[in-house]
């Protein structure tokens, strides 16, 4: 199915469109606003606030034009105050608004933690369902030309550590557009983490608005002999590791969780009880990362079907360096990925 | 808007119901059935039923820990509240959340925070929400001197004041936070000051005179509901028992005694109960038959929390997500 | 060796005293207190501050008498404002002072995550070493009487997540003071987590000031079926369960972490290694957990030692309940570690 | 204390300095040899020369991504600082930090935040350690109009001024935050204003005339010396290129290039400039010669840089912790 297809460059998907000249391209970037500017034509409740989105550049485009077109209330620019602006978000929820609450870098968001974490998270379970939080948070990951320690994070384990939130990745522009529909009519305080380096990043994407359900990863390819559990980014690199593996005989299951919490078991645990191996590529810290969330339960749950270590591909333990020489050391790509397969196959 | 009789003796009514369930926690707490801390409000009275007098059910009001007083002011459900202090699952949050954590969403109360501070910025988005949606409501935040210390509360202030929405800051003095003095704590003098720096309006109140708290949040509603933004009332009062649960707490060397004793002569029922006799609207009958009132419904949400059943295991892991 | 004795209770250690008089014991509570005040008496760049740091109560006894021998420039109560005064001390750390924060709570460190996660952790990184960050946060894990959901949290995995924090959970009254001393002498932002369960917990404290080395885990039992790795309170609850499983023939090797970051893989991995089974037991919650960490480095490197799934005994994904029945179905102990293990061998 | 001619040329030299190294930059990014973000202060140097016209190498300095003058004004070392944009190893941060993490502790800077207002806590803890030390130093905070509506800015202030530290807030207000105008942000129409709330002194200064700037800081300054703690300077400015980057931004819409135009002509470097020869404190002959100088100065800590090795793979894991 088109949706389901990960485009690893633009003439890959130029090819598919002379085959179907009914395919609708969009870029992730482009997904996003669509899905917004939807959500704004078609619900009252629903309105964006945070700061810079009336900009004209439109948080690197994916608000680009919504304030002009809806005004200032409903795409409504915000102080430079994330704790109390993220509570101010929630209070709204509570009414039954949906307010979507924009971060230009996920790294601010340490700012609001105790209105994520201590408030939104806990409000549905502390009034046992008395209240719902409405309230989604996009939040994007920033990388490269010397962003450095603070304007570069991948915070997502810091956020799947709470119970009570959800945790969105989107890989692909088509999931972009859907998963933030859903996070938007989801009743529950949803972060949402774009990766801007995948902001140009084409495929098809329908024009009708439409939900791709949280909390189901999905099998980007299938395979028999390793599996791999990638997420954002590293879906990406993790399909481009996959084409190469395949010349060596390697036959890798890839599979985009979409949600990190709750996270899709049935998918992750049926696929390793097939292959027996298992890569998990992430684009956070490995120490104390996400990755090791996955890792831990397949350990548990599929232990028996293992027939080699679990392999992790994910930043080495330091803050996000700025010159260009140590950015490149830093970062993992599909070569990191083929390299933890190779380790672990043959 | 001159205050009639009928609304004296609501006003005094409101106060002296706080006074009594919460005297009544004073007298069931040592039991240790009620098995979660509780912050008891016994002195400052006036506030909540000053401030709630002018609002209706559906206007948002947003608590602290210390929040029992203004739940009851506000009209929430007196057997939720004290079946949550016993952990039931009849309590307003089924036995999850506990004294520090109450609702009543049909009170206009969504829930409070323990976290000091936390509360403060909801309340603004109730605000926000009335104003987006061009509703004639009003969102009303209570919070305490030391949540005054956070800087939440300054951005929600700001942003507040920035849209002029309708929401009232009602910042309750009683000078500590636990067992820390405000001198420990604010460079400023006056917690109502603060509000010169946002173009906005503060007040400062005796917090121990419910009449006083009622016209200072009657000009504070107007300025509400008719645009104007926000107001900072300072209401100044005092705790008279300790920072968590039913004891005092100057033994400990937390205060002194005399301050208590001083503080206890400003008895804000007291106080009004004398002037309200003393202006032929109380008699010391109609005082009983209200006691006697509000005796009879403390002594049925007891009777009715106690008879309720506990959750169970399986409720452990219900409500996590909605759906 | 007497300090390295886990005392389960105060009979126990009356015993013990009863066999050697010269056998000093001290509380947790006390041992975090002395080590507090022999860092006061001895050392003009220390001082100590926080929310009630001055209290009578003196945060349950540990700060108790301080600020009226020591003054309250050096033992300061502090506006109620984490995230600013987190960043205060870390400024007066910058100049060369070693400052000790205390929060009463850790829930309360939500709010100064911006301050720890994007400053402190980082400085020494993104500086390259010209800056040092001696800061030392003393936090407490609450629980039980209704404490519920934003004042019993074990956030441990927020804080191992992010690289340039140390993360320390003494699990004995030795370990408190010594490793308070040497969290205060280290050059690096320390995150110093109390259990409150363990505060009258008595065990043998000598009275010179001494330091217990950050980084490195100790074995509390020696055995060869079953690794047991746990930390803080819960190494209380594994030396319970290790008693009992000894009496079903099940020896346990029990690992006492003492330092969550960073983890003491070697100890981790000789152990695992040896018994080829483990269990990890956690106070945190058990979805994107620390367990998680220790189980993924574990799948990674020992996979080969390993005999049976790897199992954790942490805390079901909700927020902490207030009603006391709940409490009870919510919180971990020596008999879950019992089962895990059972689960396991035999 | 009126400025002598000695001083004011010191004040020129100081602003133009900055200036030059700036418009290096502009000249250099596109190279994109450079690679990572600048936020260049043209337009603002006479609140950073100002300001530190007053301060010894050992009082402490605290700034922000916007901080390459109040670096080189304070006296940071221009060859680490350039060498720290182009990512070598004998940068201030050896590559690791990049522009918006710049550090001189023999300048009394101890590393610049790129979290908006992220720095000003440290400064105020600086300001503790110089008062529980007993030194004679001062602390001095640089942030804009951006971080004055985060809550740790309020956090900070209230603490600074209960407990008397010697600290000088200076807010260089240019109006935006990124491209959010201050009238989108803040309630209150005057940033000084703010002290109110906590009994301390604000004040506003135009803060493109260099001599207003130091006049303005001379007071702060001996307020801060003599232990009568905090004070609130707003600097009103404006920064000339995009919010990053070398270019101007009026293309894009963000702002009028009206608006930046008026701004340019108060260029506060002409104009003092004009004013110094007028006086004839200046002429044409010393502003070649302070020019000419500064040139080299400039290019030799570019050619510095260029010549300087990268830090290589090896560098990434180091540094991690201090032992
Ligand atoms: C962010 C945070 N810091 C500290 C605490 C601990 N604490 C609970 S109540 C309280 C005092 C609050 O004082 P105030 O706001 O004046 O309310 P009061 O108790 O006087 O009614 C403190 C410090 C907390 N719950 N949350
Ligand atoms: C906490 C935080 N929020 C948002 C940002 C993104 N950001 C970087 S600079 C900036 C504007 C800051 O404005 P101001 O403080 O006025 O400084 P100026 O750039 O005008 O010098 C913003 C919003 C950030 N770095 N940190
Ligand atoms: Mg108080
Ligand atoms: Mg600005």
């Amino acid at each position: 199915m088109p949706w389901t297809k990960v485009y690893e460059d633009r003439s890959e998907f130029a090819a598919a469109v002379k085959k179907d000249p009914n395919l609708r391209g969009l870029t992730y970037r482009d997904a996003i606003l669509e899905a917004s500017t939807q959500l704004l034509e078609h619900d009252k409740d629903f309105f964006i606030l945070g700061e810079g989105v009336d900009d004209p550049g439109g948080v690197f485009g994916t608000t680009k034009g919504l304030a002009d077109r809806f005004g200032d209330k409903r795409v409504m620019d915000t102080p430079l105050a994330e704790n109390g602006v993220t509570g101010i978000a929630m209070g709204a929820a509570l009414t039954g608004l949906r307010p979507l609450l924009v971060h230009m870098r996920v790294d601010f968001m340490t700012l609001s933690l105790d209105q994520i974490a201590n408030h939104a998270a806990k409000w549905g379970y502390m009034f046992a369902g008395a209240v719902k939080v409405p309230l989604t948070i996009r939040a994007i990951i920033g990388r490269g030309w010397g962003s450095a320690a603070q304007h570069s994070q991948c915070l997502q384990a810091m956020f799947t550590s709470v119970p009570g939130l959800k945790v969105v990745m989107p890989a692909t522009p088509y999931d972009a557009k859907g998963l933030l529909t859903a996070s938007v009519y989801d009743d529950n305080p949803v972060i949402f983490i774009e990766h801007r380096a995948l902001y140009e990043q084409i495929g098809h994407v329908p024009e009708e608005p439409y939900k791709v359900e949280l909390g189901k990863a999905i099998v980007r390819q299938k395979g028999s002999d390793v599996t791999i559990v990638a997420s954002s980014q590293m879906v990406t690199e993790a399909m481009k590791a996959g084409r190469q593996l395949k010349n060596d005989g390697i036959e890798c299951e890839i599979i985009d969780l979409r949600t990190l919490k709750p996270m899709d078991r049935v998918t992750i645990l049926g696929s390793v009880n097939k292959t027996g191996r298992l890569v998990i590529a992430d684009n956070g810290w490995k120490e104390g990362g996400y990755s090791a969330s996955v890792s831990a339960i397949v350990s548990e749950e599929a232990f028996s079907a293992l027939k080699a270590p679990i392999q992790r591909v994910a930043l080495p333990n330091v803050p996000t360096p700025a010159s260009h020489v140590l950015e490149a050391a830093y970062y993992k790509s599909y070569i990191d990925i083929i390299e933890a397969v190779k380790r672990i196959t043959g | 808007m001159e205050l009639d009789k009928p609304q004296q003796i609501k006003l005094f009514t409101s106060m002296l119901r706080i006074r009594m369930l919460e005297e009544k926690v004073v007298e069931l707490y040592p039991a240790q059935e009620m098995k979660c801390p509780v912050h008891l409000c016994i002195g400052q009275e006036a506030i909540a039923a000053g401030v709630c007098a002018h609002l209706n059910k559906d206007d948002y009001l947003t608590s602290n820990h210390r929040g029992h007083g203004h739940y009851l002011a506000k009209g929430g459900d007196m057997r939720a509240l004290v079946a949550e202090f016993y952990g039931r699952s009849t309590g307003c949050s089924k036995g999850k959340g506990g004294s520090m954590h109450i609702v009543d969403t049909s009170a206009g109360m969504f829930g409070t925070s323990a976290i000091v501070g936390g509360g403060i910025p909801m309340g603004v988005g109730a605000g926000l929400s009335i104003d987006l949606r061009g509703e004639e409501k009003i969102s009303v935040i209570f919070f305490g001197d030391g949540a005054f210390d956070e800087g939440v509360f300054y951005e929600s202030y700001n942003f507040a004041a920035l849209k002029k929405l309708p929401v009232i800051f009602i910042c309750e003095n009683n000078f500590y936070a636990t067992n820390s003095h405000q001198s420990a704590r604010h460079a400023g003098s006056r917690i109502s000051n603060m509000a010169l720096g946002f173009d906005s309006v503060g007040t400062s109140v005796d917090g121990n005179n419910v009449e006083s708290v009622y016209y200072a949040a009657a000009t504070a509603v107007e300025r509400a509901r008719s645009g104007h933004g926000p107001t900072l009332i300072e209401a100044i009062t005092y705790r008279w028992k300790g920072h968590v649960g039913p004891g005092t707490d100057f033994e400990a060397g937390c205060r002194s005694e005399d301050e208590l004793k001083r503080w206890m002569e400003k008895c804000p029922i007291k106080k009004y109960r004398a002037k309200l006799i003393e202006a032929n609207t109380l008699d010391p009958d109609l005082v009983a038959r209200i006691t006697d009132s509000i005796t009879s419904e403390v002594n049925d949400a007891v009777q009715f929390a106690l008879k309720s059943p506990l959750p169970t295991a399986d409720d452990l892991m219900t409500d996590l997500y909605s759906e």
